[in-house]
Parts: C-alpha cells; structure tokens; sequence
C-alpha cells in the first residue's frame, strides 16, 4: 500500500496588508466598486495576483485621512511613483473639471509604471508641457509629464527634476503657487525631495507615507512617523522631545510636509 | 440556552472574551468594527505614569503565524488617559480594566492610586514584564520582587480587583504565578510576549528597531496553553484564583483549548489585527460547541482537561 | 486617502498529509499517472479539492509496504470503509483475472461511499451474493457485496454482519480458508472486527492501519502501533514488554491482523 | 566560488547545513530523498543506554507553522545502535554526530565512553532536556547539573569533539551555555524544542498521549533566533566556542538569519518533513545570496549582524 504525500506551500501570511484606494464607484444596486492596484512583492500581493476573478474577499476599511482638494481653483500638481501611484488616479478621479497636472517616471520607457496613450504626441527631452499622455490620468481631463532617466520618452531625468523645471516654467506668480497643492506619494526618497522642493517654494504639498501596519485602526502604535511638534496640536511636550509621533494609520496617511520630519 | 458568564475573582462578565492589552488602543478605535457589548470585558493599552512616545520604528514585523512588536509601550500617560480616555471608557458597555505598566514601584502605586477611584474601571491589569529603571531587571521574573510589587500595588486599590499578567520568559512560571498570588493578585493574566527577533539578511539588522521583541500570535499558542495549564494545576485552582489565558487565540477552539485547560477567561490579542470581530466570532462557536455537548455553563469546563495520570472524573465535566 | 485591508484566510497547514494509492498506471511517454481518491475533512484536504485541474503539487512517495496477493489461488477479500477504499480500489486492480469479492457498507444507500452501478440487478435485504454493481470494483471483474444500516440498499445491517454471512456461506471449506486473504482497511473500529472474524475463522488478514504522520519515511517515530513480539523477528525483549511498536509509515501500513495489539 | 564550509571547534564542514537530531533517523531512511553528500553534518537520532519503546501514540500533532511531538526518545539503545546503526553509518559521505541522551550521569558517561572508540563519529551531542530519573529535574535547566555532566561526559570522550544541546525553557540560556563552556563544551546547539501543548476539544484530553510536548517548526523561529542572539553575544563570541542554530528552520533566508545572529552552522528538523531536501537547497540559496551579496567566506558574515547600540563596524562584515 503505497503512501503518498503533498507539499502544501505558501501558508505564510498573516496579517492583513494595506493597499491605497485607485478608484472608487457607487454601483446602481447600492453596492460599490472599489479599484486596487498593486504590484507583486510577496505572498500576500502573490496571493492577490492569482485570485479569480469573483472570489470574495474580506476587507477592512476604507481607513485613515485623504488628501484634501485645493482651495480657490488652485492648481492640483500630482506626483506619484511605484505603488504611490493608484492613490494618484484615485485622487485624479476626484479633480475632473479642475485644473490639475500629474508628474510620472521611470528609469526607462519600459519601465514606465503606467502605459503611454497610443498615438499621444511624443514630447521632447526636455519637454515638461503636460500632454493627455497616460490614460489613467486623462480620462479624468489630467495631462501629465512624463520623464525617464535614460530619456527614452519624455523628459530626459529625474521626476523631481521635472517637477521643479515645471515650477520654473509656471509658478512664477506668487498667487499661483499660493493656490497651488503638490500631492506625492511613492518611494520614500521620491517623496522627501518632493517636499524639499515644495517647501522650498512655498507650495502647499500633501505627502501620502507608508509604514508597516498591523491594525491600521490606531489601536497598535505601529505605523508612527515623526512630526514636527505642535503645541497648540499636540498638548504638552514631554519626554523633553520637539517632535512627536503620529500613527499613519489614522492620523495619516497623508500628512502636511511641512510637518513631517519622517 | 448556554451560560457564558465568568465570575472573574468577584467581577461578573457576561462572557469570558476580553481584548489583550495594547491590541485595542482605548476602544474607541475599534468602535465600527467590533461589537463591544459582545465583550465580556475590555482592556486597555499600559499605562505609565508619564506619556511615552515608545520605540522608534519599525516597531513591528510579521514572522509566521505571528509577529513581533517593540512598540515601547507607547502611551498617553495618566494625566492625559483621565483627561481623554476616561470620558470614553464611561460609555463602554462592558466591564473596563485598565493595564498600568511602570518602571519602578512608585510609578505602579501612582498610576494604580489613581485607577483606585475610577468608577468606569473595574479591575487592574498590572504589566510587569518591564525592567526596572533601578537595576534593570524585570519585575515579573524575580518572583520575590514580583510578590513586593503586587503587595505595594494592592494597598492603594482596595476598591479594585487586581490581575497580574505573567511574562512567560522565566524557567518556572508556577513561581512568579505563587508570588503574585502571595502578594495579593485576584486574578492572573497569561502570557505576555515571548522575546524573539527577526532579520533583515540585505541590511544585516534587526528587523525591529529595537533590537528585539516580542512574539505573539498563533504561533505561541500551544506553549501559552501549556503555561496556562501548568499554573492552573500546579497554583491556581488550589489558590482558588482564576486565570485569563491569552496567547495566539484565534478561534473559537482556541479559546476551548484554554478553557479547558483552566482558564476562566481569554483574551484575544492578534487576532484582532486580522478579524477585530473575532471574540463576536468567538462567543457564538463556544455558545454552539456547549449546546452540541450539552454543558450548560462554562463553568463546568473551566479544567475540565483531563490529564494522563488523573484519577477519573466522577462527571464528565467535575 | 483611504486604505483597504485583506484577509489572507486559512494558512493552517503545515505537514504533508498521508494518502493512499487509489490507483496507478505507467502513460506512454515514461511518466505515471496516480489516482488519490479523499474526504474533504480539513485544511489539507479542502485545499486539494479546490485544486484546478493541471495544477502542479509536490508528493514524497510511494512510500511503506504493501499488500501481498493470495497464493495458490485463493480469493481475496476485500472490506474497505470510508478512506479505506481508494486503497482496495487499487489492489482490485491488481487481481484483474483473479478471484476477489468487495464489501463496502454506509448507514443508507445515500452514503455509499460508491455509486452503485445504473441498472445493475438489485440484491435482497439479506443478500450476501456478490454482484458486479459497483463500477470502481466491477471495472476489474471484482463483484462487490453491498451493505446498508437500514437495508435500503443491498444486505441490511453491518459490513461486518455482512461479511460474517458471507464466509458461513462460502467459506465452509478448510482449504478455501487456508488460501483466502481478506483485506482490511478503514475506520479502527471496523478494521478490529474484521481482524477479529478472521482470525476466529483462521483466515489470513492484511490490515491497513492509519496513524498520524510526520516524515513518512520511518525517521520520526510518530506513527507507531503495538504489535505482538515476535522474538525471532524483533530481537531482545527490553522495558519487560511483550510487545513492540513499529512503524506505520514504514514497517506498515499493512500488517498481519495475527500481530496488531492496535 | 564562495567558501561555505565551517570550522566547528577544529571539525570541518564542507557547508553549515545539519539535520537536527530526532528529524532524520540514523540516515539510511531519507537516503532515497535528500542528497546526504550535500549536508555539512549528519546527527543521528537520541541513543541511550537502552532500548526504548517511547510513548504512547498519537505522538505527534500538527500546530499553526509547526508541531509537537512527545516521541519519549524512542530508540535503538547503545547496542543495536553498534550493532546495526554503525556499519550504516561508516558510508556517510559526511562526518556523523551522534545525539547521546540519558536519565543519569552513568547513562551518559556510559554510551559516550562508547561513541569515543568509533572512527565514524566525529563529535557527541549531548541532549540535555531530560529528566533525571534521580529526582527529575531536567539536566539541562541546572547551570550547575549541567556543569557536571559535561565535565564527566568529556572525561570519557578525549577523541571527539563534545557539543551541548540547550534547552529553551530556561529564564536566562546564557546560564546554562556559559555552565556547557565551563564543563568543557567545544560547541554549542540552540534550540531544543519548547514544551507546549494541544488540546482535543471534544474528547477533553490533550491530543498528545504524553500530555505535552516539544514545540518544533517555524512557528519557534524568532524565539530560536533571539535565543542565538543572545548566547552568541553574552557567552559563546568571547569564548569563541562555535554555535549550531536551529529552531524553525525551512528556507535559506531563514539559516542567514541565524548565520548573522551568531550560529557558525545551522540544523534543519522539522522542515525536512516537508521537503527533505531543504539542506540541498538551503546550500544553493545560501551560496546565491553571498554571490550576490559579495561575501565570500560564510565565516564573514557570522555574527555580522548590527544591533542597535553597537559601535559602528569597520569592514561590513567584520
Ligand atoms: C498606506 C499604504 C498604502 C499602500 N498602497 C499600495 C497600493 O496601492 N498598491 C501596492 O501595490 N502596494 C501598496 N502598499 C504597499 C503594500 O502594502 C505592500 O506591498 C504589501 O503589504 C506587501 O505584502 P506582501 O505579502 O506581498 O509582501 P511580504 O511577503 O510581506 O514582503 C515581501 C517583500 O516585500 C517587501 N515589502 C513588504 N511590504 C512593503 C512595503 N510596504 N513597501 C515596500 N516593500 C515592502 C518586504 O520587505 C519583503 O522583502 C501600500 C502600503 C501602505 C502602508
Ligand atoms: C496511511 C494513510 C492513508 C490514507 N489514505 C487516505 C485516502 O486515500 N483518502 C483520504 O481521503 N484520506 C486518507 N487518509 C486520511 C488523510 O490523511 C486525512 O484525512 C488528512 O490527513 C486530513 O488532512 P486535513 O488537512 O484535511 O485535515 P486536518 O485539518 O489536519 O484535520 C481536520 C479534522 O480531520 C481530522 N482528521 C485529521 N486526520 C485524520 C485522519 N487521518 N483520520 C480521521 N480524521 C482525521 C482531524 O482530527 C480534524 O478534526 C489516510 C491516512 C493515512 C495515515
Ligand atoms: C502590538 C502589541 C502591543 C502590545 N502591547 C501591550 C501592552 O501595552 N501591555 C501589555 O501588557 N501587553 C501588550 N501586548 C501583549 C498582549 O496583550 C498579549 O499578551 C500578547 O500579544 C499575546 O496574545 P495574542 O497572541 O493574542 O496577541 C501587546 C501585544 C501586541 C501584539
Ligand atoms: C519528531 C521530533 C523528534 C525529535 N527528537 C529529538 C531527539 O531525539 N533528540 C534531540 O536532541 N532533539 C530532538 N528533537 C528536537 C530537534 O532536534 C530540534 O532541536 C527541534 O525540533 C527544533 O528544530 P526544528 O524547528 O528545525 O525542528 C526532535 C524534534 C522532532 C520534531
Ligand atoms: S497600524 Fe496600528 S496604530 Fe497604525
Ligand atoms: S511517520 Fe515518521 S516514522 Fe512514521
């Protein structure tokens, strides 16, 4: 009597895993459609990538703060990279009839995390005009910027570099950057620059972080980020600190870069 | 109809399913998602009597069937949990016990003298599993220092019932169980964390920034039991004093399994991360797990493990 | 920014699980096609059951013994109950051409653990002649004899019972029984009244047992059982026991109903 | 080429790859599943003086990410062991370790004084988390006991190489390692398994006949690590006496984990029931990693790990 046995591979994830929101719409029977975009980094995004469509799956959520839109028409200038990317569309969706430009790179035209619309004017290599160029961004009535390192489409550097060259070109007028909110999300070296930049020009600018969760509710203490200390916020220094820590679950995840001291 | 209610050392919870500390913040985070009436009785992230900003992250790590976490006991601090959190735990609808932790005796006196007059609080968790800022020793694994602690504690919450949470990083935990005991604890906790780590091999670091840790979640779940059992038998029910196990408890033979093995309440901590429903879960599998074996109250389970070598039990459940 | 969370449900298994051979048959390009026939009754088993069709899983095996055929003729018995049969579906493929009758019993017709062949001719409630009526069995010209608690189905009562009529029937004659085997496998329950029967009769009996398993591989020592010492076989006595554990992934899981203390 | 072979206390392996003792029998078993060439080390199954039947069966029971077993050190005994395990074990193409465990001081003098004539076994494992039938305290949680016994076993064994098998359920393991060192250790393995528990729920009895059990697998995994950790940097480092790290490990990041805690070779158990050939293909992962990673001898990346406070390291890998 032969014996026979199985590897049951895999079983090693645990806790939930957070993902940002890449759209949202209400369905006419009541329900809603939620769009999650990620990429394949483990097992949990492993698992999501093979699921069928139709399985049901448990979610929690939605959680946490969300950008907020600028105020008096102010221009909406969306910087996203990697997986900071879908919470960018998502914001996108919610800027249709404003004004709003959306800034993406890659190190290569390969590489580029979200397609070019066939048959988009090509731009130059040092072109930072935006263009109806990525789908995702212009069906919602947002041109973009593209840059790669290699210039092999577009802008020929860094998006930070393209960013600022955008600035130069467009906010020279102080009401303008005064209206105007950077939204940025993606690799945390990306995002630090982001800020500087927005800082630097005293342009408002909104930063979506990522830390490791456990909760995702407030309740575990595990996804603090340092901020500036703000009395009148945050009561009474102690432990003889001028920062303080914030949880990106709920106090967050975006925050004022103003603030952040990460 | 099943009789879920605990008599905790005098304290009437309408189930045994209770929140392990610093999983549930000071409930009102959890508020959409878990029904806390359903609870038997809820607990609170440690106190200290300063505010503490904890341990730099990253302060948690998965690992399989669990995680790590320093988080550092990060809290608010007495003034500001009177000040802030006290006015929400008056509206709970269950029984509220507050976890106090603390770095010398005074600290625990202090913010325990405090909790002595609070109506909204019923009992006292006492987290010893901190190192002492004189010497650096922990308090809960020095049975001797345990026993002074639990003593000086009780002295100023005489109005409240007092539990002692266990660290299960000591040889012999019948003896820090005996010294709570002595030194006047109503009610024992087990277990806390077990010290563990984990490695990030590109950045050759610990994958917390504190170094260390403390592993919780199912994959702890049959030495707590065990830990549990062995207090039960070997202090407890002698002592007559009840145990809250706690320790990887995801599902509703989990808490079984403590239960039988001498727990007379459990609490769920990591398992909240996955599913904060899961003690709602909880109470209905043990409601139907009773009425499928005809026990009426879970009373009659509480120990009910028998052990290889036991005499026979006169009834099923005695 | 809102953010969602998943659940990644159900990593609960760990080891291999042990399964019998249902079936075996060497293709034509040199591989081997392997027939596991089981019960949904947990992790393992639920997640080999939403398998696709063509997915790739690891197996150790075959692995242990085997049971050996009749000699001189004689027939072969063969009693299997509930995830006892997949491996009396395989040894019945083993006897094609020779003498061999199957039992297989459930509580009403309903729970058959087979179907019962369409149209085949329908036994009496105290029927204890074998008919070719359960294709699995019939498919290697082995008849079966069927058993139902409540007798909507074939013999009304217990396999065992069944089984017991059976042999008062057809196994009167010393030499029938000498060569006889009857082939055991199943719940405990049922294996130790068959084991009991034959060793009344005095006719031979191969027992499949079950035990937890680890490695499969006789390394671990998990799956022992306690057989009768046999000095000759199993050397010195020690600890004063007369009797000895051996290995149900090895020394097994087949053994002579003469030696099983169980 | 990156050189992965390891000087354990003067024992040469051609990689850090071990079976843990109990997972693998006496090496004829796995021989058809795991290429025996490719491990660094072979250590048998426990041997005692003599002959064991073990426990009573179910012996085992799968945990989240792991198992108990309560096996009772079933085994051949220290004369079939000569009889009919060393002709086996003189064709192991790698060098043999032989686990010794008994229930008083002669039994392990005894079958090591056997084991120091056997040009097959390079070295004696002492398992030390038995009871002692003398008063049943577990030699292993003694430091003093502990002391004793490896001085009296290495007295007995001139010619081999002794390593200490450590028990985890202890408060303070650099007790016991520094007690293994004192009495003459030349190496040490960390962990055994965790005593632990499982309960079937509707027959009321733990679901090991034993009644507990030694947890194993990954779920032990960040204790095992820590436990590394700690002797490597309290004891063994300054006593450069060389560590074998196992608990929980299953895939090849999990042994560079233990290689930068501390562990100069690393064991595999319960993970080659899932895959026997887990060492094969830990040896492929690890050699990948240090091609890519620019290491070139695994002795560099030993110890390697920075924790928090350490004084800032000169070469990367120093
Ligand atoms: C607020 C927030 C929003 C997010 N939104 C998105 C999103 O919209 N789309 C998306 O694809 N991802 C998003 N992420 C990241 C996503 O949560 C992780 O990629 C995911 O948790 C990885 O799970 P896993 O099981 O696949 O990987 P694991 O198996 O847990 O890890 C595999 C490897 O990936 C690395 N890794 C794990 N988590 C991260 C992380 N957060 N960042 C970088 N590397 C990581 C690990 O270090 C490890 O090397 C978001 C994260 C946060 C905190
Ligand atoms: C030698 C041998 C041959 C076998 N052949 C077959 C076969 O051909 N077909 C088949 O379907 N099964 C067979 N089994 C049984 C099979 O191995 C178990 O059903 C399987 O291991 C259960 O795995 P699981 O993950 O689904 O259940 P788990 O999640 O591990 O357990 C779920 C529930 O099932 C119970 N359970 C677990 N294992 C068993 C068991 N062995 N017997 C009864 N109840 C159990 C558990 O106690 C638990 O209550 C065989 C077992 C052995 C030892
Ligand atoms: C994120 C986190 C924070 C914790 N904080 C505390 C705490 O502040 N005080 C305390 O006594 N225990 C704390 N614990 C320990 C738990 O209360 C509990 O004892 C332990 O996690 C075991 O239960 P579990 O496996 O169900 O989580 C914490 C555990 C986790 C996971
Ligand atoms: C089934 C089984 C049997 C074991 N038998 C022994 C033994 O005889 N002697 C011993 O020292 N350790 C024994 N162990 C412990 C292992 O050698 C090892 O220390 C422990 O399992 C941790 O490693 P792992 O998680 O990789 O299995 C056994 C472990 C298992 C799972
Ligand atoms: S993830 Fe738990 S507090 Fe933020
Ligand atoms: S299953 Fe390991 S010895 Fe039989």
């Amino acid at each position: 009597l032969p014996v026979a046995g199985r590897e049951l591979l895999g079983p090693l994830a645990f806790l939930r895993r957070p993902f940002s929101l890449a759209g949202r719409r209400d369905l006419d029977g009541g329900g809603v459609e939620l769009d999650l975009i990620h990429r394949r980094v483990g097992t949990g995004t492993d698992w999501m990538g093979q699921l069928a469509p139709g399985t049901t799956v448990s979610i929690l959520g939605p959680l946490g703060n969300r950008f907020s839109l600028p105020e008096n028409n102010g221009v909406a200038i969306l910087v996203g990279g990697g997986v900071g990317i879908p919470p960018m569309i998502y914001l996108a969706s919610t800027l249709v009839g404003r004004k709003a430009v959306a800034f993406s790179g890659a190190l290569t035209q390969d590489l580029l995390p979200m397609g070019v619309t066939a048959n988009a004017p090509r731009p130059g290599a040092d072109a930072i005009d935006p263009l109806y160029n990525i789908d995702e961004f212009a069906r919602f009535g947002v041109p973009a910027v593209i840059s790669t390192d290699d210039g092999s489409y577009g802008f020929r550097g860094f998006i930070t570099q393209a960013l600022e060259r955008y600035l130069d070109a467009y906010f020279t007028d102080n009401a303008d950057r005064n209206r105007a909110v950077i939204y940025t999300c993606g690799p945390e070296a990306m995002m630090k620059r982001v800020a500087e930049i927005a800082i630097r020009r005293r342009i408002a600018c909104q930063v979506a972080v990522e830390r490791s969760m456990a909760c995702g509710m407030g309740t575990c203490q595990s996804c603090v980020i340092r901020l500036k200390r703000d009395p009148a916020r945050d009561g009474k220094a102690f432990e003889g600190k001028d920062w303080i820590y914030k949880l990106a679950c709920t106090d967050g995840p975006v925050f004022d870069a103003e603030d952040l001291l990460w | 109809m099943v009789d879920l209610s605990v008599n905790l050392a005098g304290l009437k919870l309408s189930n045994p399913t209770m929140t392990c500390s610093g999983t549930c913040g000071y409930a009102n985070e959890y508020a959409d998602f878990m029904e806390m009436g359903g609870l038997g009785a809820f607990v609170t992230k440690s106190i200290t009597r300063e505010e503490r900003a904890g341990n730099a992250p990253g302060r948690i790590v998965e690992v399989r069937a669990g995680m790590l976490n320093a988080i550092g006991l990060a809290n608010v601090g007495l003034d500001r949990f009177l000040a802030e959190k006290v006015p929400l735990l008056r509206r709970m609808p269950c029984p509220v016990i507050v976890n106090v932790a603390g770095h010398s005796t005074d600290d625990y006196v202090e913010t325990c003298a405090a909790m002595n007059g609070l109506d909204c609080v019923s009992a006292v968790e006492l987290n010893v599993s901190c190192p002492n800022v004189r010497d650096g020793l922990t308090f809960g694994t020095h049975p001797g220092r345990l026993r002074e602690l639990t003593a000086a504690v009780k002295g100023v919450l005489p109005a409240k019932k007092l539990i002692v949470k266990l660290s299960p990083n000591v040889e012999d935990i019948t003896a820090t169980a005996k010294a709570a005991i002595d030194g006047g604890a109503e009610a024992l906790s087990l277990v806390n964390t077990f010290t563990a780590m984990a490695i990030d091999i590109h950045k050759r670091r610990p994958r917390l920034a504190n170094g260390t840790g403390g592993l919780s979640g199912p994959a702890i779940k049959p030495i707590a039991l065990h830990l549990v059992s062995r207090v039960y038998r070997g202090v407890a029910r002698d002592a007559g004093v009840p145990i809250i196990g706690m320790g990887g408890i995801q599902y509703w033979t989990d808490a079984v399994e403590f239960v039988l093995a001498g727990a007379s309440a459990v609490a769920i901590g990591t398992a909240l991360f996955v599913d904060p429903a899961t003690p709602n879960k909880i109470v209905a599998g043990l409601t139907e797990y009773m009425e499928k074996a005809g026990v009426h109250r879970l009373s009659d389970l509480v120990g009910a493990l028998e052990m290889p070598g036991d005499q026979p039990r006169a009834t099923p459940y005695g």
